[in-house]
């Protein structure tokens, strides 16, 4: 047993462990073997995606069976992705982290109109999708700008200019937050954005980004109304946090093996008691996080209102998000230049990490829980 | 603005190196710093910049005594305090290019440090930075089989250094292999190679520092390695294979070579932290101008309290950080107040600083990356470069915790760490 | 909604509700009249400790319904722990400390020969029960010293020189780490034990500790031989970890009241970011624990092995009582003065979380999670 | 050891009284310690040790000039050194007493520190102190609405203070309540009033800072409050009905008031940081003595690597929060090469040291409670005393969030904050 845990009963599902296991000879024959390279070289990336997200059929959970897909019902998909991402996550979280926006824009979309758009992208070939949050800039979505949607006839014209969560190079569906009765999801097809040049960022190199410009006018049944966004942001910290848990567990497996190979002291660095510290601090890390996204997974199996999930998603993704960080960069101060080195592999979940935690945007996430918690007034609207 | 320090210990040859780093930084650097990354291994955009400021600028003759061309650094009163700017500045555009200039100088404070220079190898080894040609020099430490058990100098006593130096006749023989030397790959032209003359043994006599050109013949230098950042700085593996020198190429001999390099390890702790101090401060300004940008509820970044918050944190940072490394650098100028800096008591400090300093740098760097978000990621914002590149000041000379080690050791008298 | 969260769905229980009711009441009338004055004057913790334990039953949680106590299994501990030590947390984390050694010995004696002896104390009137812990010393108990149990004829001879726990002052039961039979408890009777002068501590007055001096001849039926003492640690950890969160919740609603209250630059407290970033920080941290005490609950429901459970239990004791102490602290840096005065009520929980956090043992306990799970080995038997 | 600063910055006078003071502490304090914590209303242990130092060292006329038999400290070229040492000394021991006797000359600093000396209030304070008597300033600020408002003065410009002071004829009537200030709960006799002379404007005219001898009519001190610590800094209400004093009782008048009141927040900074700075000097004393006596796995505690890298980073921070507290003291020496105590870069330099230095003991004081486990939380061990004590020292003057905002105006020229 190394730094996992099993998991609580109602997340265990005979498709859980049928797919982890896909996943497991995956990650060995498409990741594994080509890992030290995967960063530089953006068509294996690529590969292994194609092989996830099609062969697999992760992008084609929640697709009806009718279409080609594996018809997942909400009830059986919180167990699944805690278990797929966290399995993802211990071969590439950049990786994961594209599949996560696509998943969770599916989920937002069940039920609405816009379902059967989306499935056709789904189910017709790979395909990536792009979230275009809110962000810094003005006031309109609690202090981040939101897209604009104007009502126009039949028609909403959707405008926008800056820079998607994920993907926003490659993407074939941009999902984006706009301020049309509320807040809402408008789904674009990827003809209808502008893309600018691709973006060079820290990690999660598989996940190819660009500023655009939106200016599209759809359909009205484009638009998912509602508290869809934050079911979208709710499968978003489901996956995200499960991803971070599979990278804090490989972090630990790679601190561990070094551990043992390298001699100090005439002793494997884990039996001299500073190093073992270390390696007990990312062992609590790595359980602490995994125990938070099962909760998670676990909660929203039940009776729970959707701003109760919401809150709890957002903390255990800040918690996951931080964990993988901690574990890696404790690790590596353990491993010193071996894990700061590309062949250790240690460096790559540590930007990866490191990376999702800053898209997590950390401050803003804690305002939120204040004015969710303590009823704090932050935002005029 | 300038952050804390006591301003009465800047030398004017302190305040015109600095400014003479600056003009270079601004016209070498900055333009070409977004593509150190891709360039680790070519070092196409590095090599021009580092030769402008060791030949154009003529650093690479920094620390040599007057007498041989040089700018005296070494025998200045203000060794320390020097050091610790040029490192400063220099971190500011690149503490991958820090480190290399760093580690140029570094093997040649055995040989160019009041009260110990070498006259005779000065001659010698002036001539060869005396060429308008870049000209680098490496410190050989780090073997394949002991982290951090070389540095380790108090407890294991060389007991575990396998890289030979026999003597035949009026030569040394060497032998071995060590890792992960800044300036390797290819760059360096002149090693300072840790060996031993009796392998297994604790002793300080059989401690041995020699300094090997790197044109001899038996001497091989890996292919740089690739890591998570600090592109421009070359790590990689040397081979020794029976490669010989001359006798008086051992830097002073039995126990003052172990002396000695304890020195080397608190001017590479002063070093580290004043390189770390250079990249926050240009964290500092990067977020000093991106948070009046960038604008959230209304406003800029900067002007919501919630932000300001962690800005302040920042700059708090510095302000301590930097009053420490001057401190320090104080110190170490001053060997009649505060001891030899050999001493056991100074290399403890310095490891006191190097551990604080950097990692309040390493903090720093993930709370600024944190507070831009998507931009902090984004490398055309030079943040994430910083983060990634510190960590390695953070880890290399030993890492945190042998630095925690010597601290306790000294601070606390242990015996049995 | 204030920093609480609904129950996982299997820690609800009619039994936990009745026993919450029941504590809150307590807690109203007993305790938070006289929270000011709790620390200084033992006489009232030891009254309110006196309704908890007897009156309203908590000491004979686990005593036989035949011996007037409520008879409890295994299958109802966990939810009603968590239930009933949160709600204690939020008025005194010293009595439930307090108790927490007594329904942990309670229930690791549960099955073994001297339980009876257990029963007789725990249902004849006001108990208290001591835990003797291996400590700061040789290297018997892995790099702590254990109580040296000596076999005698019929008898074993239990050695001891150190500090307790908690309540040694007090405790009418002493059960003692010992080195029987690889690691056994004994159970002493208070009568048994020298004891020393009241240790002042920085909190948790309601358990008064001191010194102690064991030199007693036991039946053998005294000693409870197997993996008892993991059960103890296991149930210890569930107390505190629940006690801790109580503690947060507390101290987050402390400082939300005060963030309301309080106004600085013409706005509550609460609607200046940066005093909000600080509250959903608070608010963070205590439903991060709360999801850790809860998971470590529902756990113990489950079917896993006792090393596992031991392990997540002493992750979620470090996790819930750094929490516990990291929220009050943090509040009280809102707070201010205000928070730091006696008449605040916080700086109460800030004493008591950072103690509970402190006697956990922190560097140990890490370098134990580094043998489990990396194997490091870092004692010697 | 004695940790990193620079010494050629100690004066004569700087020694001299550290040493008086080291042979006051290990006399009148240690071995009354662990009662000031239930001594915290009646103060039969604390006041003896306090009137010991402030009569019998006669530390009590420290700051006023030669001339009016005080030491001048006030007008001595090591102002900010001499002050940081004293209440690094001072702290050492027990930091409730280094505030009571800082907060004594606080207010005083207005008036006797060059080049702004009010001789002609030096003159007749000066007599109250001499006495052979213990004697007591408070600084009264702090107001029941609005906590850190009055210190935030950069921003609301004394707008928010409702403590009144109106003239009438050749003197000034107070009217307010002050809360928390140090040295109330009746031990005062002599208060530095913040106060307004024109309620509800944020105009740094009206702002005044007047003096107030406790024994007139009208001036009424609470109790002291209970605490979670500190017991040896009385905290309490403090009344002003319709108090009159002469109208020359004014430190310096319209726009001098607000200016040099600054220098107060800037010393104040320093006093804080340097109080905590002897704290966490006390703490790596016990842990010397303690980790060497507690054994753990058949050695001393502190023989154990996890231990020592926690003992390590102790050290660690000590050592570069003493070289942060004494250049920013320097820097407080020398207004010709710094800038004025009272500029904006001063106090914010004040501010950002403050945060870190409290940031850092309390982060000390934390761990090393945590590594003495059952220990660290026994009274007996006096590690959990500085641990309760000190964070008080983190929340005073504004707490964190005012440091944090004060530093992120300066440093990052925020406007809006």
């Amino acid at each position: 047993m190394r730094t996992t845990i099993n998991p609580l009963a109602e997340l265990k599902s005979d498709t859980a462990e049928m797919i982890t296991k896909s996943i497991k000879e995956w990650a060995e024959k498409e990741v594994m073997p080509y890992r030290h390279e995967i960063d530089d070289n953006f068509e294996m990336a690529e590969r292994a995606m194609k092989k996830l997200f099609v062969d697999i059929g992760m992008q084609k959970l929640l697709v009806p069976e009718s279409a080609g897909g594996a018809g997942l019902s909400f009830e059986e998909l919180p167990p699944i992705l805690y278990h797929s991402f966290s399995e993802i996550g211990k071969a590439d979280a950049g990786i994961g982290f594209v599949l996560s926006a696509l998943v969770a824009s599916s989920a937002s979309a069940i039920g609405s109109e816009v379902f059967d758009f989306m499935v056709d992208k789904l189910s017709s070939g790979f395909c990536r999708v792009s979230i275009v949050p809110p962000q810094f800039g003005n006031d309109d979505f609690r202090g981040f700008e939101l897209a604009k949607a104007v009502e126009k006839g039949n028609k909403i014209r959707i405008k926008f200019y800056g820079r998607p969560l994920n993907s926003g190079f490659d993407a074939d569906l941009f999902v984006v937050f706009c301020n049309y009765d509320g807040v809402s999801l408008a789904v674009l097809d990827g003809e209808e954005v502008e893309r600018g040049e691709i973006v060079k960022t820290a990690g999660l190199n598989a996940s190819r980004n660009c500023d655009v410009r939106i200016k599209a006018e759809v359909e009205k049944s484009r638009i998912i109304k509602g508290d869809a966004w934050k079911r979208l942001e709710i499968y978003l910290n489901l996956c995200l946090s499960s991803l971070c848990v599979g990278s804090a567990v490989d972090s630990c497996r790679i601190v561990g093996d070094w551990a043992e190979k390298r001699f100090i002291r005439g002793k494997p660095l884990k039996d001299n008691t500073v190093d073992a510290e270390v390696l007990g601090e990312v062992a609590k890390e790595a359980i602490e996080a995994s125990m938070a996204a099962q909760f998670l997974a676990k909660s929203m199996l039940e009776d729970r209102s959707d701003d109760e999930i919401h809150t709890l998603s957002a903390i255990t993704a800040l918690k996951c998000s931080g964990a993988a960080f901690n574990v890696a960069d404790r690790a590596m101060e353990l491993m010193a230049s071996q894990g700061y080195a590309r062949e250790g592999l240690l460096e790559k979940q540590w930007r990866d990490a490191k990376s999702i935690a800053a898209l997590l945007n950390q401050q803003h996430s804690l305002l939120e829980l204040s004015e969710r918690f303590f009823a704090s007034k932050l935002w005029e609207r | 603005m300038e952050f804390a320090r006591i301003r009465e210990f800047e030398s004017p040859l302190e305040r015109y190196l600095a400014e003479m780093i600056k003009d270079w930084g601004e016209k070498y650097v900055l333009p070409y710093r977004r593509e150190f990354d891709e360039d680790w291994k070519e070092h196409r955009y590095v090599e021009p910049a580092l030769e402008k400021l060791m030949v154009g600028y003529g650093f690479q003759m920094g620390v040599f005594p007057g007498e041989f061309g040089g700018w005296g650094i070494g025998n200045s009163d203000y060794f320390g305090s020097i050091t610790a700017r040029l490192m400063e500045e220099i971190g500011r555009y690149d503490t991958g290019i820090a480190v290399s200039v760093g580690v140029t100088f570094w093997p040649l404070f055995m040989i160019t440090v009041k009260p110990h220079i070498n006259y005779d190898l000065c001659a010698e080894f002036s001539e060869l930075f005396a060429r308008k040609k870049l000209t680098i020099a490496a410190n050989a430490m780090t073997e394949p089989q002991g982290g951090s058990d070389i540095e380790n100098l108090d407890e294991l006593r060389g007991k575990t250094i396998r890289t030979t130096a026999v003597l035949d006749g009026d030569e040394w023989v060497i032998n071995g292999h060590k890792l992960w030397p800044t300036n390797t790959g290819g760059m360096a032209d002149l090693f300072g190679v840790v060996c031993t003359t009796k392998p297994g043994e604790a002793d300080e006599k059989y401690f041995a520092y020699i300094y090997i050109p790197a044109n001899l013949p038996g001497v091989k230098q890996g292919e740089p390695y690739r890591k998570a950042g600090m592109a421009a700085d070359k790590n990689s593996d040397i081979w020794f294979d029976n490669v010989r020198v001359p006798k008086h190429y051992r830097a002073w001999g039995e126990g003052l070579d172990a002396k000695y390099f304890r020195e080397i390890i608190a001017t590479g702790c002063l070093g580290s932290a004043a390189m770390t101090l250079g990249a926050m401060e240009n964290i500092y300004e990067i977020l000093y101008e991106k948070c009046g940008e960038l604008r959230y509820r209304g406003k800029p970044l900067k002007e919501n309290t919630a932000v300001a918050a962690v800005l302040a944190d920042i700059a708090a940072e510095i302000e301590v950080s930097r009053a420490a490394v001057y401190t320090y650098a104080r110190m170490l100028d001053r060997p009649d107040i505060y001891g030899e800096r050999y001493s056991a008591e100074m290399v403890a400090r310095g490891r006191a600083l190097k551990l604080k300093v950097c990692d309040a740098c390493c903090d720093v760097a993930r709370k600024a990356v944190d507070l831009l978000s998507h931009y902090g990621i984004d490398r055309s914002f030079d943040v994430e470069k910083h983060w990634r590149d510190v960590k390695m000041v953070q880890l290399w000379m030993g890492g945190r915790q042998l630095c925690q080690m010597d601290v306790a050791r000294h601070f606390y008298d242990c015996k049995q760490l």
